[in-house]
């Protein structure tokens, strides 16, 4: 019998997850989301994340999770910390070795949608909720075929 | 403004299209008149005994059957063929007339006039202006998903399709001002994606064209000059550009001579202070799903953007 | 006996290589007409295979050293990438200890300004100071004997995206100075400062109206296309020459007879070129300039409107040489669209233009109009990939200058060897980020090689002999009177090869991969020293250098896709290596 | 071991009950999954869809609501874009075709005297991969991931990058589901049909009904496959980064329009041709009177079968493609007005010299005509590159589908409904309730959708959320949304027509209308195994021409047997064992389900998902011990 419950529940999140992977919020953030945490945890916010990354300019730098001019943000090294509110506060304040400050060029909403999409990158979001790939020259594998990187490096 | 309506037509393109509507729905009407009253008069019509019609009857209501057969191929024929001339009187796109590359985006539309000479490229958003009494050539083009271009008084709808290129020839008749919205579904906002095209006189259109390839001057006092410190620092210039300011992000539609524009948002307001100010306040009340953010401004800031935009006239 | 030869060989051939005669090594080029040749005898194609490291000194840094190292007197003076330390090294004692050491405190914040790499290509000297530039924009004098600085300008603003990576260049009593920055939407420009205190002579801008770009009567370009008036403006959409790019980054070169400044100009902004129709004046260009007033005298555009992020900054080599038949004033310009062109340096005309590399995106230079002819099949396209375009968004050849013999008439190219595959992506203009707009995908190119030194025979239009590297080549290339020819790789070679055959003599396998400029020089024991830094680093080198993920083929603006074996080839850590005769 | 024992050593009322005993499945929950009745998967097939029926039409209730005022903020654009996909999707997918071609489940076997049909455990599969492709759908809408980009699914906003979510995988591998169960269900009704007619029921003498079941039959297996290759390659394309619709790396947005619309036109005609079948056989009885022009019926349909494979492109008018093949596709598309304008003609012409009865099924009949000779003649409008050119995604064309499909084969199917409820429950429709239905179905569907024409041509886009009040479409829109209201209510009418007629004892004869045709021979509802003894026929109409139908004898009694004929003259060939229940088929569609499931989130549920498929099917297949015995 608790099998059976253990599955009814099982099944039970797995379709909330489904509510939440797919939630719109479009202005401000969710009053149950004080921490940023859920963004990752929602496909749209993610996706939209993935626009702003380009709209942003964030290619020319991080390419497409490679790197270039800055670091990579699809491997494992996370000189400023990987999790969202640490991508969060380096997008919003900027970095002092070159990573410009956001804060007064996106709205907070969307520093956290990009964080979470940042998140996306190396996979650290579920499966269901990382972006496809794009309908342009691709670099590689998308976001949500892409393995997840080894555990977080607190560090270089 | 004139009504969105393929049957308001106010171009020859149009005209056509109206007239080729009318003579079909004429000559439909009618033959569905004549099935529901063929209907209505089997309906009334006594029955005959037995189960089967004799040979006779069966042969002459075969005859009726099959004329009635040849009478609609015959008619099928001519709306063909009116079809077919209709398009056939329809300008080939000319790459010698006047060039507008539209863009479709999610959602709003990138406008821009084609030149030979560099300095005479105009890119504006969400407005076209064409100067009437000659064709001008629409150079379609989408780069995030389909989109379609329709404005009913001046031609049919063509659509926007990623890594296609598509044309569409407009020619106004008369000055006059022409709504039209994207016609495929292009996701959230596909209900708040209009077009306005103002057709002008070619001397008006050309004065119109000259002044909107002149930098936006920038204010030097006052809300506005306030405004425009706002616009180029904080959110807007992320997204937005102004000719003359040092504003030129590209993702968002141009804004430069804003204040001259008719609508906000793709048509989704009309462009008055109040409404801009609405829009500012929370762009998602009003175009939920847009790409446009909720920028969190005073009041008083929000009056002073307000004040700047709708300077640039 | 083999001394006074050399110097009345190279007092023929040159009429101005002044300073470099007596075995120093006083500017990044070697000499104002940057030749790179030096006219030491002592290495030649018989002995260079008994070359020894002399000394080496550790950078301690862990990007690209692509500094030239000067040798004036008994002193080396290098940059180091940033923090762009300046380093003099006293070459009188064994082991050539630090002089001293300059550091100009740079922001950091610039780090985040510079498209590739946070390189510097090198200091320059002049009458007791030596002049360097900084990653955020600025140019110092500092005193040659004590390190001590003399004055500062700060001439470029790292929050728009400007930063200072190229050698600043001293002709008669002035500094050239350009700024880097056009991957950023910056405006390029040259500016030209007072040796004596830094005050501002003049400064032209390389886009927007004529008196900015200091173009007056003076103005004779050979081509019609070149003519007009405003043309900074009116081949730009409107107010898109503000972010139009020009920069000047690469090399400056000085025609003293002429007082001519020669200099190229970088790519357009963005690189996406749907959204800059015209022909984007004066990007992808070279100028000439009186050196006292800055006026410009004549301009060419190597490629107008490009649409390949393929700048004009390589090196000018100013020979006085036969051309067909008759003396000419020349200018030999490997470029980075892949052709070697010559051009009549007195107005700008072109005589020659071949292709030293395998070219697809045009089909040559017209003679007549001077017009490159672009091939409309590899055309950049918004919202479509091109594949397989040669040569790269870097160029068949980057900024690694090349040299030239006047012993041989070769023009000795390092270069590269890519395809792309490109699409073009709307670019949004944001100040202090990145202005591109194209999604790169960069491959190894026709041959099965990634790289090569080519000798270019100047009066035969040909190629004369390759050296295939597996690797791009990225360093610059030295060439001496001992006829050898070196230069660097990737992964960490440094090579001499025989100027006239190509032949491999000698190498030696340096700790990191190699992007500097090699020189020679006569070290205060009278023997000739080769000197190279190691230090790998540059756009391609950021491949290694700032540990980019190759699994993304665009990363470092697709060198992650042309050199995702450069990890595992070498490592990163800047050393000099300075070369004797063992 | 006994002897066989076969019909002629019975009585036949002891043939009946051993039969039926044969036939019968038990009655416990284990039966209820393992049925291989077609008659109750048919019944479930049918309800199944008409629950798909109300969960559309609400949705469509909403969208309705949302525009009957200009800037409406009942639904957001999130929501509105859902329910409209939904709306399509289920009515597409989910009713339309599964209702018209289960219709055919229960009532082909019936219509030429067979017991059942050729794969009973397939046909079985097929009903559990349908139902869990259409809950699957549902239930992903109600957790906030229903499919967002219409039932058209375009590229790319239905692709990789702007189909966020799993909304467009949902939509994609529901395709895959109903596809699944729409070819078993073809593959069924074709050898059905050619191999199991009773004998004497040559190829003059089927039913058109069958016949429009036949057709479409074939066309669902030459039109799906391009559907579930475009849906594959929509799922790769998402879920394995393939670049068939990516522009940007060589692959064609078109591409998609092209395939799905090659399957989305004969689509149409999955729904109206079996609907076309439902008005042959209900203005047979009604007028009393034997159909006239019955080959020109059976040609229409195949010409029709034939010619829709050839208008694809009409879909694509404003897409920029070269104008010479676009006039081509005008000509096409009209020409198949031709065989819709035959069929009128000789159903009005037998309905001439009808006696007519005035019963609900006739009346729909009439609804239809009405209705749907005016979704016609807009569709000839509309096949007109020009005038397409203006109506195009406009609520023009919302009109015109909704009154070819609703008008051509929704009222065939409330007629239908009317019409067969008594044999399927053996109940009759209360006559007075059926008349009231109808005409509140017609005021409301005319109300509801006749205004889409003109507010179409003042250029109201389809798939709006919302417009401007400054536009003037409020008023007309607001009828259209009363309209729908009313059209919607028709349909309550009929639930509580058929719960108060369920709740009745069962009592109707065998063959309450008097018609003629085989599905009236047993009694209502008929007994397990449809024909004591397997009828022989000698005309259309057999029940009217020969009361005393003649029979087939030498059938075991003690086992499952139909008997098999030839393909053009229906000579009996042989006897055919038929399969007792198993739960296989149920165990089958659970797992592929499962692995279809699993494939939206990863491409290895496919590999993991061999196993336990393989499994099944190795336990589906199983030798079993008795002999296929020759007869």
């Amino acid at each position: 019998m608790s099998s059976a419950w253990a599955r009814f529940a099982l099944l039970a999140a797995l379709l909330l997850a489904g509510c939440e992977r797919e939630k719109r919020v479009y202005s401000g953030q969710p009053a149950t989301n004080p921490a940023g945490e859920l963004y990752q945890e929602n496909a749209y916010d993610v996706a939209q994340g993935k626009r702003l990354y380009t709209w942003m300019n964030c290619t020319g730098c991080h390419a497409h999770g490679g790197g270039g001019i800055g670091p990579a943000l699809m491997d494992n090294r996370w000189i400023y910390g990987g999790k969202i509110q640490q991508i969060y506060r380096s997008i919003r304040d900027g970095r002092k070795n070159g990573m410009p400050a956001w804060k007064n060029r996106l709205t907070d909403q969307q520093i956290w949608q990009l964080a979470a999409y940042v998140r996306s990158m190396g996979r650290y979001v579920r499966k269901d909720v990382a972006p496809s790939r794009d309908d342009a020259l691709n670099s590689g594998k998308a976001e949500s075929r892409r393995e997840r990187s080894a555990p977080l490096e607190p560090g270089r | 403004m004139n009504w969105q309506s393929a049957l308001d037509p106010h171009s020859a393109n149009a005209r056509h299209l109206a007239d080729l509507f009318w003579f079909f729905t004429a000559l439909c009407a009618a033959i569905w008149l004549l099935v529901v009253a063929a209907l209505l008069r089997a309906i009334r019509h006594p029955g005959l005994a037995g189960e089967q019609d004799p040979p006779e009857r069966q042969l002459r209501k075969s005859r009726i059957v099959g004329a009635l057969t040849a009478l609609t191929v015959l008619i099928l024929v001519v709306f063909t063929a009116a079809s077919f001339y209709t398009t056939r009187s329809f300008a080939w796109p000319d790459m010698n007339t006047l060039r507008i590359k539209v863009t479709g985006q999610q959602w709003w539309w990138q406008v821009e006039y084609r030149n030979h000479d560099a300095s005479q490229v105009l890119t504006t958003a969400n407005e076209i202006h064409i100067p009437v009494g000659r064709p001008v050539t629409l150079e379609l083009h989408a780069t995030d998903v389909i989109h379609s271009f329709w404005v009913p008084d001046l031609m049919g709808k063509q659509d926007l399709i990623p890594g296609r290129t598509n044309y569409l020839t407009l020619q106004a008749d008369h000055a006059g001002v022409y709504r039209g919205q994207c016609a495929e579904f292009c996701g959230l906002e596909h209900a708040r994606m209009a077009i306005w095209v103002f057709a002008q006189e070619p001397s008006a259109f050309e004065a119109w064209r000259r002044h909107a390839l002149m930098p936006n001057t920038m204010p030097d006092g006052g809300a506005a000059a306030k405004g425009a410190y706002i616009f180029v620092h904080r959110q807007c210039a992320s997204c937005h550009a102004i000719n003359g300011s040092d504003a030129a992000g590209q993702t968002g539609p141009d804004l430069t001579h804003f204040g001259a524009r008719a609508t906000i948002a793709a048509g989704t307001l009309h462009n008055t202070a109040a409404n801009l100010d609405r829009w500012l306040a929370d762009p998602q009340a009003v175009k939920p799903g847009a790409n446009m953010p909720k920028v969190d401004l005073s009041a008083p800031d929000r009056a002073a953007l307000v004040a700047f935009l709708e300077g640039l006239k | 006996m083999r001394r006074v030869a050399t110097i009345f060989l190279v007092s023929l051939l040159l009429t101005n290589a002044g300073s470099a005669a007596d075995g120093e090594w006083p500017v990044a080029s070697g000499s104002p007409q940057a030749l790179r040749f030096s006219d030491l005898t002592e290495i030649n194609t018989k002995n260079v295979a008994r070359l020894k490291p002399s000394f080496t000194f550790n950078t301690g840094l862990h990007h690209g050293e692509e500094s030239a190292t000067l040798v004036v007197g008994s002193t080396m003076y290098f940059v180091t990438p940033f923090p762009n330390y300046l380093y003099a090294l006293d070459l009188t004692k064994p082991g050539a200890p630090v002089k001293w050491k300059f550091d100009p405190h740079a922001d950091p914040a610039s780090q985040g300004e510079a498209c590739c790499d946070t390189v510097n290509r090198g200091p320059a000297y002049a009458d007791g100071k030596v002049v360097m530039n900084t990653l955020d924009g600025q140019t110092i004098a500092v005193d040659a004997a004590t390190g001590k600085e003399l004055w500062r300008a700060h001439l470029a603003n790292i929050r728009i995206g400007e930063t200072l990576t190229m050698a600043p260049m001293i002709a008669e009593d002035k500094v050239l100075v350009g700024n880097s920055g056009g991957e950023f939407g910056v405006r390029g420009w040259i500016a030209a400062l007072n040796l004596k205190d830094g005050s501002m002579a003049w400064k032209a801008f390389h886009t927007g109206p004529d008196k900015d770009v200091l173009i007056g009567s003076d103005f004779h370009p050979f081509y019609p296309q070149d003519r007009g008036k405003n043309l900074g403006i009116k081949t730009w959409p409107a107010d898109r020459w503000k972010q139009g790019g020009g920069n000047v980054w690469g090399w400056v070169s000085y025609d003293p007879q002429a007082r001519l400044v020669i200099y190229g100009t970088g790519n357009p902004g963005p690189w996406n070129p749907d959204q800059r129709p015209g022909e984007n004046k004066w990007t992808s260009g070279v100028f000439a300039r009186d050196v006292d007033s800055g006026q410009a005298r004549w301009f060419y555009q190597w490629s107008p409107h490009d649409l390949y992020d393929h700048d004009g900054i390589n090196e000018n080599i100013l020979v006085d040489r036969d051309w067909k038949g008759s003396p000419r004033k020349l200018l030999l310009h490997p470029g980075r669209n892949g052709y070697l062109y010559v051009l009549d340096r007195t107005n700008g005309q072109v005589l020659s233009a071949k292709p030293f590399v395998y070219i697809n995106s045009s089909f040559g230079v017209d003679l007549k109009s001077g017009k490159l002819i672009p091939n409309p099949a590899k055309h950049t396209q918004t919202g479509k990939t091109v594949y397989d375009i040669c040569p790269t968004a870097a160029g068949a050849k980057d900024w690694e200058p090349s040299a030239y013999s006047p012993r041989t008439g070769f023009v000795y190219i390092p270069h590269a060897n890519l395809c792309m595959d490109e699409e073009g992506v709307q670019a949004s203009y944001i100040a202090g980020t990145p202005y591109v707009g194209a999604i790169v995908r960069q491959k190894p190119g026709h041959g099965g090689y990634r790289g090569a030194m080519t000798a270019w025979d100047v009066a035969g239009e040909k190629i004369k002999w390759d050296h295939h590297e597996n690797m791009p080549v990225w360093s610059g290339a030295l060439v001496t009177a001992g006829d050898v020819v070196f230069y660097g790789t990737l992964d960490g070679w440094f090579r001499a090869l025989d100027a006239r055959s190509g032949k491999l003599l000698w190498q030696y396998r340096t700790d990191s991969g190699i992007v500097g400029q090699p020189v020679a020089y006569k070290g205060p024991d009278g023997h000739e020293y080769i000197a190279i830094l190691s230090g790998v680093g540059g756009w391609i080198g950021a491949v290694l250098t700032n540990r980019v993920d190759v699994r993304d083929s665009t990363g470092a603006n697709g060198m992650a896709s042309a050199v995702p074996d450069l990890p595992r080839r070498g490592k990163t850590g800047g050393r000099l290596y300075v070369f004797r005769l063992g | 071991m006994s002897a066989p024992l076969l019909d002629t050593d019975l009585a036949p009322a002891e043939v009946s009950a051993r039969l039926e005993a044969v036939w019968s499945e038990p009655k416990t929950l284990w039966g209820w999954f393992a049925t291989v009745d077609h008659k109750k998967i048919g019944r479930r097939y049918v309800v199944t869809a008409l629950i798909f029926l109300l969960l559309g039409g609400l949705a469509a209730l909403v969208m309705r609501a949302q525009l009957g005022t200009p800037d409406n903020h009942l639904v957001g654009p999130d929501v509105y874009n859902q329910l409209f996909t939904m709306h399509g999707s289920t009515m597409m997918f989910l009713f339309a075709v599964p209702v018209m071609e289960t219709l055919g489940v229960y009532l082909v076997p019936l219509m030429i005297g067979t017991r059942t049909v050729a794969f009973p455990r397939l046909n079985a599969f097929s009903y559990w991969v349908y139902l869990f492709g259409g809950a699957m759908l549902w239930i992903a809408f109600f957790v906030n991931s229903g499919p967002d980009a219409g039932w058209f699914s375009y590229v790319p906003l239905a692709g990789p990058q702007y189909g966020i979510g799993k909304r467009s995988d949902i939509w994609a591998q529901m395709i895959t589901y109903t596809e699944l169960s729409g070819l078993a269900v073809a593959v069924n009704t074709i050898v059905t049909v050619f191999k199991m007619r009773c004998p004497g029921m040559s190829i003059d003498r089927i039913p058109l009904f069958v016949w429009a079941q036949l057709v479409t039959a074939f066309m669902i297996v030459f039109a799906m496959p391009a559907v579930m290759v475009s849906s594959t390659m929509l799922i790769c394309d998402r879920l394995v980064g393939t670049h068939f619709f990516n522009w940007a790396e060589g692959g064609d947005v078109l591409l998609w329009q092209h395939l799905f619309w090659f399957f989305g036109h004969p689509e149409v005609y999955f729904i109206f041709l079996p609907a076309t079948g439902i008005v042959s056989a209900i203005i047979v009885p009604f007028a009393r009177r034997k159909m006239f022009g019955y080959s020109v019926l059976v040609l229409a349909l195949f010409a029709t079968g034939f010619l829709a494979f050839g208008l694809w492109v009409h879909h694509m008018f404003v897409t920029g493609l070269p104008r010479l093949g676009e006039s081509f596709f005008t000509a096409s598309s009209m020409a198949v007005a031709v065989p819709s304008g035959m069929q009128i003609f000789c159903w009005i012409a037998t309905l001439w010299d009808g006696r007519l009865r005035f019963a609900t099924p006739l009346l729909f009949v009439f609804g239809f005509i009405f209705n749907f000779v005016a979704g016609g003649l807009t569709g000839v409008m509309v096949a007109s590159v020009p005038i397409d050119t203006q109506v195009h995604d406009t609520y023009f064309v919302v009109a015109h589908f909704h009154y070819v499909l609703v008008g051509g084969a929704v009222f065939p199917l409330l007629g239908g409904i009317y019409y067969w409820f008594p044999k399927f429950y053996g109940r009759m429709l209360d006559e007075r309730m059926g008349k009231w239905n109808f005409w509140l179905a017609m005021v409301g569907f005319n109300l509801a959708f006749f205004p889409m024409h003109i507010l179409g041509l003042m250029g109201m886009p389809r798939r709006i959320y919302t417009y401007p009040a400054e536009m003037g479409w409020g008023g007309m829109n607001l009828a259209s949304t009363i309209g729908a209201f009313l059209f919607a209510a028709s349909f309550a009418l009929l639930a509580v027509n058929i719960v108060r007629a369920l709740r009745r004892a069962p009592g109707a004869p065998a063959n309450p209308w008097d018609a003629g045709s085989l599905e009236w021979a047993p009694a209502s509802p008929p007994p397990p195994h449809n024909f004591t003894f397997t009828p022989v026929v000698a005309s259309r109409e057999p029940l009217w021409d020969t009361p005393e139908l003649p029979v087939t004898t030498g059938l075991h009694a003690d086992r499952r047997e139909t008997v098999i004929t030839s393909l053009v003259e229906a000579e009996p060939q042989m006897c055919e064992s038929s399969p007792p229940p198993s739960i296989w088929p149920f165990v089958a569609a659970l797992v592929i389900s499962v692995t279809l499931l699993g494939s939206i989130f990863t491409p290895w549920a496919l590999v993991w998902g061999l196993v336990p498929v393989g499994i099944t099917l190795i336990g589906w297949f199983w030798p079993k011990g008795a002999k296929e015995e020759e007869s």
